[in-house]
């Protein structure tokens, strides 16, 4: 019963199904949110050249190949144990700037917007980009539309194409950019920084300023009490590029700051027989099931528990926005899952302000764009924050460069635990004795869009709709009822 | 786009697909901006799962021929995808291939070097994070307490879209270039419309390659050594391959402007072969081969060995899986395929 | 005959200068050689396109020989060096492919040379033999468990009810 | 359309139905291959009632396309073309089977030659149904000739053609030319003298009004095809204004300088700085050898000038450059002497009474140095013995592998003359004694009654080191006797070294500039060694004399004889035919990557800048097809060899290997029907 219809990790590893199963009494026995696909990345790029990993990798997900670009130039930095020179680690950050406003940008607009601008309980068939439209009007839309169009030809200008880039090297990049297009990036940039503070003001607007959608928020439902992962700098403020990845425990204490490269002492993946995907989870709490709270190694890496695991944020107006955030939610850490969306919000008002910062850096026209790597590779871990998570690509090769094991963990994985438990939670909160209503599979669809689930992004600009289809089993196994939600109208 | 609206009935009715596919070809048809609105008045879109809710049921109930057309990306990596392409191929009127996935495989493609065993063993068992005592790999059918859990059955390899079904048209790219869809997009509504269709089975874009919209300058080829991307710092005028970096540009399907070339990054390939060419990575090996300048067995197969390191991961990095040979030789042996006269089929009625 | 009574399928590819006129010499010398080897005329080893091997693998041959003049006594000057370049290229993707060396080779052999090409022949055949079939397309079908999967699918969506509005 | 094929299987007596059983290979063919509409198989197709048969079909039957499995198309490709094309059907829709050569006479088991008789049909019948119609296209023969080689061979050519009325160019690098037999004494075995035989047809040359003469002179490039080559010439400046000079010969007597001559004389005579290479040179122009002029090297003397009646001499003269236009070229390059001193043991070199071949012809001539006495270095002794070393750099796997052809004639000659002019002692080592021509045997004979002694054996060693009585102050020449299986040292006077002819130092660079192609040793490959001996590869490029392997010179005058018949041939007929059989560039597809442009030794491929695209100029391309193949585009098609023909062959060939999930077409596995 997989369905063709959006589910949660599709865009990373194929399509998702949930299968609820009911106890006699008709309350929920359990969910299971199964991945039923694999690729095997992991397997067939070892044999090849390192070098080749950014453009290999960039096919696993579409949708951020800019991240995969990044963490496997870093991993293949450390591979050949070359210090990129400073014009190009800030031509790499520039880049992935512009990505993540771009991205960011479209995900609360398309996607997770329409939830509150259009409201949770509006008709189906409205809560996407036209109902957007109607509700905000034409001109907003517009400036969505060319927020995404700007960031994408930025990123071509830079890196050779706008899906799939073909730019970034061990040791930098394979072109530095001139004056004329750093002018370019600077203009869009500043326009980038206007439509950021207009869209958390919105937010403010819309949302905040609406009682119902804030209780809405703060619910329980929607609430995990788990640890929190985030990439810092040296001053614990959020960072996308590069830094000491950062984990809270779910009252807010740090647990570990360790160096990508120590991801292994950190993470471990749990294998289930029912589904493609692999379960990460910290290592030090050990797994105990699909269940939060200080004991379960279960850990998020969203923007919200980015925005947790730091102090706050490297520019002067999204760390406004920080602190504005955490004394509307009642202080650090915030668990509520659809705080998420003005997490986002503030992460895209700082990636527009780092956009300009670095577009106006003195050094980003350099020429040494490049260092030739000298020594002999041997392994190499790179990671940067995706969008969707925290992105790990290990690496080792033989002494020519060729791939001998390649492990990766993959931004919205980190997420699998978290959101098959919000599925389970808003089952077992919404099915009593049987009984099933549509609000149901809007509830969980909420769930699933506040992470942004990389197959979210694959909805950009589309409708916010979710098509799910949940079966309902007594514990024979029996269907008692299925559940399709379908378009309004 | 979604609106069940009267006015749909009359539309030409447009079916979107994914299988083994990143994204970046969903990502690619909206990267046509706002000519995605004019996809949306002109045809009523009956399944997108990205975008719009229709479940396979509704497919399964049409009548076969009613989707007037079909874009299909991904390539069928599992059963469930290959049901899906035989469901559609039922279903629709003209069938596209769509992006180099369900053209040749692209990247995911190269998984048929490996086979099934050898995958879930790394994925699940060696991978260095995976905490795994009991080595359980996913399985088709599961008993869970609660009951029976199904997955699809991941195959020992993939196969590309006309590789399992026929195939209509085809249209090139990693992911395909925003006009080039556009222009497919107008062909087919014109045929629709009762314009003359190219022949079936074409492949929707430019007869030359990447060299034809390349700026860099060239000469005569002759190569002592082949170099890796890491090795050298190219200069920004001349043909990179005459530097010596293996780029695919030559063999590789015009179309995309040379966009890679632009920034100093060698082809790799990402738009498949020119119209015509059955086996992508024959082409890039003859064409290498010839232009090496040696005559001996001994110094030829050093050249070889030494700039070519992966011969398959660079003639066939996109394209493996619709090559002529298509895999590595099965590791499980080749004697495992059971005749076809076995294949069961299931019976489903209305 | 091998013991399993597998005859291999040899596609061999014979410049018309040189091996080709090599096979007539064999020929009219009545000299004996296997019956497994199919000959393809081209004007020149320079002609043969590594897609014409791989066609010839995937088509259902066990191997494939190249044959044309001696380094260095080319009719066309030297266009057997760039048969003997494509042909280590080639060499290089088989074998990393899984395919072993014996199955492809490369004869030079000079229209005088009918005898070294029959045992060239007979040679090869010996060793693919060995081998055993490589019968190609069925590495491309997969084990069978995967159809009772799709069968069961039109079933499973079949069952599927709609939700109350 | 779908084609109509007819497939014709040959008896050829018991040769082919012997081993494949005919009848079921046509039936199966009839029956089982798509597109025969007839077949039959017939005792001998290649006979005239066999061929009725083929055209009776391909009118009656309306054929498009005609298989025919019989002998090596290398035997009768062409006569079944004509079959074709007499019924009218174009002959490149002809496709033949060698099911003689590659079957029945190398098969033993009558099963599998049935089985790979019916492969070898199929693949035939799968190709010629992709086969398309060619016609070879006609090119004009400009009637004039150009001749590289003033040695006999070059000269035999240049006069036959001459004399025929057609225009000729020889040139020659030397000053002069006459080639090597102008060196020469006498020749074997009639022993008239070279000079007498040899300069009639030199000053034939000079004065021909058929013959420019371009001696002094070397070939830069040539480009074009059969019928219009052109040629550049480089003149190498004499410092002489042809013009002016009578060549009266006062500038060479007055020249003060005189230095040894190592060309004509071979190093054993001396000549003037201002020279001419013998008396009866043609041109009869001297000419001033600059590193040895003394005015060259300091600036002063021009005791030449001064003394010049017609003052032809001329210092500032430069190279001058010329173009020639002509249909076809003549290659009489010649052969150089295998250096002797590779040889250390023979001593040559270090022995001062050790002399090669070439220095022993100029000795015994008239002309030579030492006005044909034999003498020892010292240039008055007169030696008591001498031995003549055979195979020296022949037949000898360190040097060349080959016989020379030549040198046992010469050593007999040489013993002859020894022993004419002296009463020394002669004798001959030899391997074994190769006297193969008319009149050579006798020779020999003769050579045994009068005296000469015959030692058979590869000398080990020429030594001056006496180490038993009556060898001090002789050369000793160690040998094992073959014949009595001794070693013998045989004390003698002077050693004769036979050296090896080998090609000339620049052979191959001379090869790839006229496009032809040399074997191992390094002479340049004819067509065919036995049918086709002074054409090769390249239309109008023919080869005549020692430049082709080792010869003598009634075989090289043969040579230079029929190179020119060949030429004349083409010459009267006026055109010649171009095979239809060449590459392709589509513009359309070509981007101009350029991986091509080196691939083709013929320079058929050029890049056309303005249009960013290559380009086959069709009358240079040999259709090898090497460049179909290299292309990264598959830009370039082939006529009758293209990627579709040959997979529809192999196809074919493989009916019997392809199984149920076949390549190519998609093999959905489970078909989902009722849905």
């Amino acid at each position: 019963m997989t369905r063709v219809s959006i589910d949660p990790i599709t865009r990373l590893e194929g399509h998702g199904k949930i299968e609820i199963f009911l106890d006699d009494a008709g309350d929920v026995a359990n969910a299971y949110f199964q991945i039923p696909e694999l690729r095997g990345f992991e397997k067939f790029c070892v044999g090849r050249p390192a070098e080749d990993m950014p453009n290999l990798t960039d096919r696993i997900c579409g949708v951020c190949p800019e991240a995969h670009h990044m963490a496997s130039a870093k991993a293949l930095d450390a591979l050949w144990h070359v210090e990129p020179p400073p014009t190009a680690k800030k031509l790499r950050e520039l880049f992935y700037s512009i990505f993540f406003a771009t991205d960011h940008t479209t995900h609360f607009y398309a996607l997770g917007g329409p939830d509150f601008i259009v409201g949770p309980e509006a008709p189906v068939a409205e809560r996407n980009i036209l109902g957007v439209v109607k509700k905000v009007g034409m001109e907003i839309a517009g400036k969505v539309l060319k927020m995404r169009r700007d960031g994408h030809n930025l990123i071509q200008m830079m890196a050779a194409r706008r899906v799939q880039p073909n730019w970034a090297l061990p040791g930098g990049v394979s072109r530095g950019i001139n004056e004329e297009q750093r002018q370019e990036i600077e203009a869009r940039g500043r326009e980038a920084i206007d439509f950021a503070l207009f869209s958390l003001q919105a937010f403010k607007d819309i949302v905040l300023a609406n009682k119902e959608y804030v209780d809405l928020i703060l619910s329980d439902a929607y609430t995990h009490h788990t640890y929190s992962m985030g990439t810092v700098d040296e001053e614990n403020r959020v960072n996308f590029y590069d830094g000491m990845i950062r984990v809270v425990d779910p009252d807010g204490k740090e647990f570990v700051r360790y160096h990508p490269s120590q991801y292994l002492d950190v993470i471990a993946e749990r294998v289930e027989p029912w589904t493609y995907l692999k379960f990460p989870y910290l290592k030090q709490v050990g797994w105990k099931g699909l269940v939060d709270g200080k004991d379960s190694g279960v850990y998020k890496a969203t923007p919200l528990s980015r925005l947790n695991a730091a102090d706050g944020m490297a520019t002067a107006r999204a760390q406004e926005a920080y602190e504005e955030f955490y004394k509307t939610l009642g202080g650090k850490p915030v668990h509520q899952t659809l705080a998420t969306h003005w997490a986002r919000l503030i992460e895209l008002l700082y990636a527009t302000e780092r956009w300009v910062e670095l577009a106006t850096d003195p050094e980003i026209t350099g020429p040494e764009y490049r260092s030739l790597p000298t020594a002999t590779p041997d392994e190499g871990i790179g990671s940067v924050e995706a969008p969707r998570g925290t992105l790990t690509h290990h690496y080792r090769t033989d002494a020519r460069g060729i791939l001998t094991e390649v492990n990766l963990i993959v931004g919205t994985t980190n997420n699998y635990a978290p959101i098959a438990m919000s599925v389970k939670k808003a089952a077992t909160s919404l099915i009593r004795k049987g009984h099933v209503t549509e609000g149901l599979l809007n509830k969980v669809e909420m769930a699933f869009r506040a992470y942004d689930p990389c197959f979210g992004c694959a909805t950009h600009t589309l409708p916010g709709q979710m098509p799910l289809e949940v079966v309902i089993r007594d514990v024979r196994g029996g269907i008692v009822e299925r559940l399709t939600q379908r378009l309004g109208g | 786009m979604t609106e069940q609206s009267p006015a749909n009935k009359t539309k030409p009715k447009l079916a979107l697909y994914w299988a083994a596919s990143c994204g970046g070809c969903d990502i690619a048809v909206l990267a046509i901006d706002d000519k995605i609105l004019d996809v949306a008045s002109i045809f009523d879109v009956v399944l997108w799962p990205v975008a719009i809710d229709a479940k396979v049921r509704d497919i399964e109930r049409m009548p076969d021929q009613s989707i007037d057309v079909c874009l299909f990306n991904g390539g069928i990596r599992n059963s469930e995808q290959e049901y899906m392409a035989q469901l559609l191929r039922r279903k629709s009127k003209i069938l596209v291939a769509f992006g180099s996935c369900a053209h040749e495989g692209c990247i995911p493609g190269l998984a048929n070097l490996y086979d099934r065993e050898q995958i879930f063993q790394y994925v699940y068992r060696d991978s260095p994070s995976v905490d795994n005592p009991q080595g359980i790999v996913p399985v088709p059918e599961y008993q869970a307490p609660e009951g029976m859990l199904h997955i699809p059955v991941f195959y020992d390899t993939l196969k590309t879209l006309d590789q399992t079904v026929e195939v209509d048209y085809t249209l090139p790219g990693c992911p395909p270039e925003a006009d080039n869809i556009w222009a497919a997009v107008q062909a087919v509504v014109a045929g629709l419309g009762g314009a003359p269709l190219p022949p079936a089975g074409t492949v929707i874009g430019k007869d030359t390659t990447v060299c034809d919209e390349c700026a860099r300058a060239r000469n005569e080829k002759k190569i002592k050594a082949f170099k890796r991307t890491w090795e050298i710092l190219p200069d920004s005028e001349t043909c990179l391959l005459e530097q010596g970096l293996l780029c695919c540009g030559i063999a590789t399907r015009a179309g995309c402007g040379a966009l890679c070339p632009k920034v100093n990054s060698p082809c790799i390939g990402c738009h498949g072969p020119n119209s015509g060419v059955e086996d992508f990575g024959a082409r890039m090996m003859t064409a290498l081969a010839s232009v090496i300048d040696a005559n001996t067995p001994e110094e030829i197969q050093r050249i070889i060995e030494d700039g070519i390191p992966d011969p398959l991961g660079t003639f066939y990095r996109f394209s493996l899986a619709h090559s002529m040979l298509r895999r590595s030789v099965l590791p499980g042996g080749n004697g495992r395929a059971l005749p076809l006269t076995e294949s069961p089929v299931p019976e489903v009625s209305r | 005959m091998s013991e399993n009574g597998f005859e291999p399928k040899i596609i061999a590819f014979l410049c018309n200068w040189c091996s080709y006129r090599a096979a007539d010499l064999a020929g009219t010398a009545r000299m004996k050689y296997e019956p497994n080897v199919r000959m393809v005329r081209v004007m020149c080893s320079g002609r043969v396109d590594p897609s014409f091997v791989l066609k010839a693998l995937a088509l259902g041959a066990d191997g494939v020989m190249i044959a044309g003049c001696h380094p260095g006594e080319c009719h066309y000057l030297e266009q057997n060096y760039k048969a003997m370049r494509r042909y280590y290229m080639l060499r290089h993707s088989l074998r990393a492919l899984g395919i072993e060396d014996e199955r492809v080779r490369l004869q030079w052999a000079s229209a005088a040379e009918g005898a070294q090409l029959a045992s060239a022949i007979n040679e090869m055949i010996d060793q693919v033999r060995k081998l055993g079939p490589l019968h190609w397309r069925q590495n491309w079908s997969e084990n069978g468990d995967h159809r009772e999967a799709i069968s069961r699918m039109p079933e499973e969506h079949r069952e599927a009810m709609e939700v109350p509005a | 359309m779908s084609e109509r094929v007819g497939v014709y299987i040959c008896h050829c007596g018991s040769n082919i139905a012997g081993t494949i059983d005919v009848e079921q290979v046509a039936r199966w063919a009839g029956e089982e291959l798509e597109g025969v509409v007839v077949s039959r198989e017939y005792k001998f197709m290649c006979s005239s009632l066999g061929q009725e048969l083929i055209q009776e079909d391909i009118r009656k039957e309306n054929l498009t396309r005609v298989v025919i499995g019989a002998c090596s198309p290398h035997l009768h490709e062409k006569t079944f073309r004509r079959t074709c094309t007499a019924a009218g059907l174009n002959p490149y829709l002809m496709q033949m089977a060698s099911l003689r050569e590659q079957v029945s006479w190398v098969t033993v088991d009558k099963r599998a030659a049935t089985e790979k008789a019916k492969a070898m049909i199929s693949g035939a019948v799968r190709r010629v149904i992709e086969q398309e119609e060619l016609t070879a296209s006609q090119v004009p023969v400009n009637p004039a000739t150009l001749v590289v080689g003033g040695g006999i061979a070059g000269i035999q050519a240049a006069l036959e053609l001459a004399d025929a009325g057609y225009p000729v160019y020889l040139l020659e690098r030397e000053p002069s030319i006459g080639g090597h037999m102008a060196q020469f004494d006498k020749t074997f075995p009639t022993l008239d003298c070279a000079a007498c035989i040899l300069t009639p047809k030199m000053s034939d040359v000079g004065t021909h009004d058929g013959i420019t003469l371009l001696s002094y002179s070397e070939v830069e490039e040539v480009s074009g095809f059969v019928g219009s080559f052109h040629a550049r010439i480089r003149k190498k400046a004499r410092y002489i204004d042809e013009e002016k000079c009578n060549g009266c010969g006062i500038c060479i007597e007055k020249c003060p300088k005189k230095v040894v001559d190592e060309v004509f004389e071979a190093g054993l005579g001396l000549r003037k700085a201002i020279y001419r290479p013998f008396p009866q040179a043609v041109p009869k122009f001297p000419l001033i050898d600059r590193p040895t002029c003394i005015y060259f090297e300091r600036g002063t003397c021009k005791a030449c000038e001064k003394f010049c009646p017609t003052d032809a001499i001329d210092f500032e003269q430069t190279d001058t450059y010329l173009d020639l236009d002509v249909g076809n070229i003549v290659l009489a390059t010649g052969y150089k002497l295998f250096s002797a001193a590779k040889i250390p043991q023979y001593g040559y070199g270090r022995l001062a009474n050790v002399f090669t071949s070439l220095e022993f012809e100029r000795m015994c001539n008239a002309a030579g140095p030492t006005e044909g006495k034999i003498v020892m270095r010292d240039g008055v002794t007169r030696p008591q013995s001498v031995a003549i070393v055979h195979c020296v750099g022949s037949r000898d796997k360190r040097n060349h592998p080959y016989c020379s052809a030549v040198c046992c004639m010469s050593a007999l000659k040489f013993g002859h003359l020894v022993m004419e002019k002296t009463d020394a002692k002669v004798y001959s080592f030899y391997i074994d004694m190769r006297p193969l021509h008319k009149g050579y045997e006798e020779f020999y004979d003769r050579l045994l009654t009068e005296g000469m002694t015959f030692i058979r054996g590869r000398v080990a060693e020429v030594t001056d080191a006496a180490r038993l009585p009556g060898e001090e102050g002789k050369l000793v020449v160690q040998v094992e006797d073959t014949l009595i299986g001794r070693q013998r040292r045989i004390p003698v006077d002077m050693v004769i070294l036979m050296a090896a002819l080998e090609p000339q130092e620049d052979a191959r660079d001379v090869g790839l500039k006229f496009g032809i192609s040399c074997s191992m040793d390094g002479w340049f490959t004819e067509r065919h060694p036995k049918l086709d001996p002074v054409a090769t590869m390249t239309d109008g490029i023919f080869i005549a004399g020692t430049c082709q392997g080792p010869k003598d010179i009634p075989d090289s005058v043969a040579q230079g004889a029929a190179a020119a018949a060949r030429i004349a041939g083409m010459i009267s007929k006026g055109s010649v035919m171009i095979e239809p059989v060449v590459a392709t560039i589509h513009e359309e597809r070509c981007s101009g990557c350029r991986i091509c442009n080196n691939l083709c030794p013929f320079n058929a491929i050029e890049y056309l800048e303005e249009k960013a695209v290559s380009w086959i100029n069709a009358a240079l391309c040999k259709g090898c097809g090497t460049c179909i193949a290299g292309c990264p585009a598959q830009a370039i098609s082939g006529a009758h060899f293209s990627n579709l023909q040959i997979f529809s062959e192999i196809e074919g060939l493989l009916y019997d290997a392809l199984c149920s999930n076949g390549a190519g077409a998609p093999q959905s596995e489970i078909a989902v029907e009722a849905l």
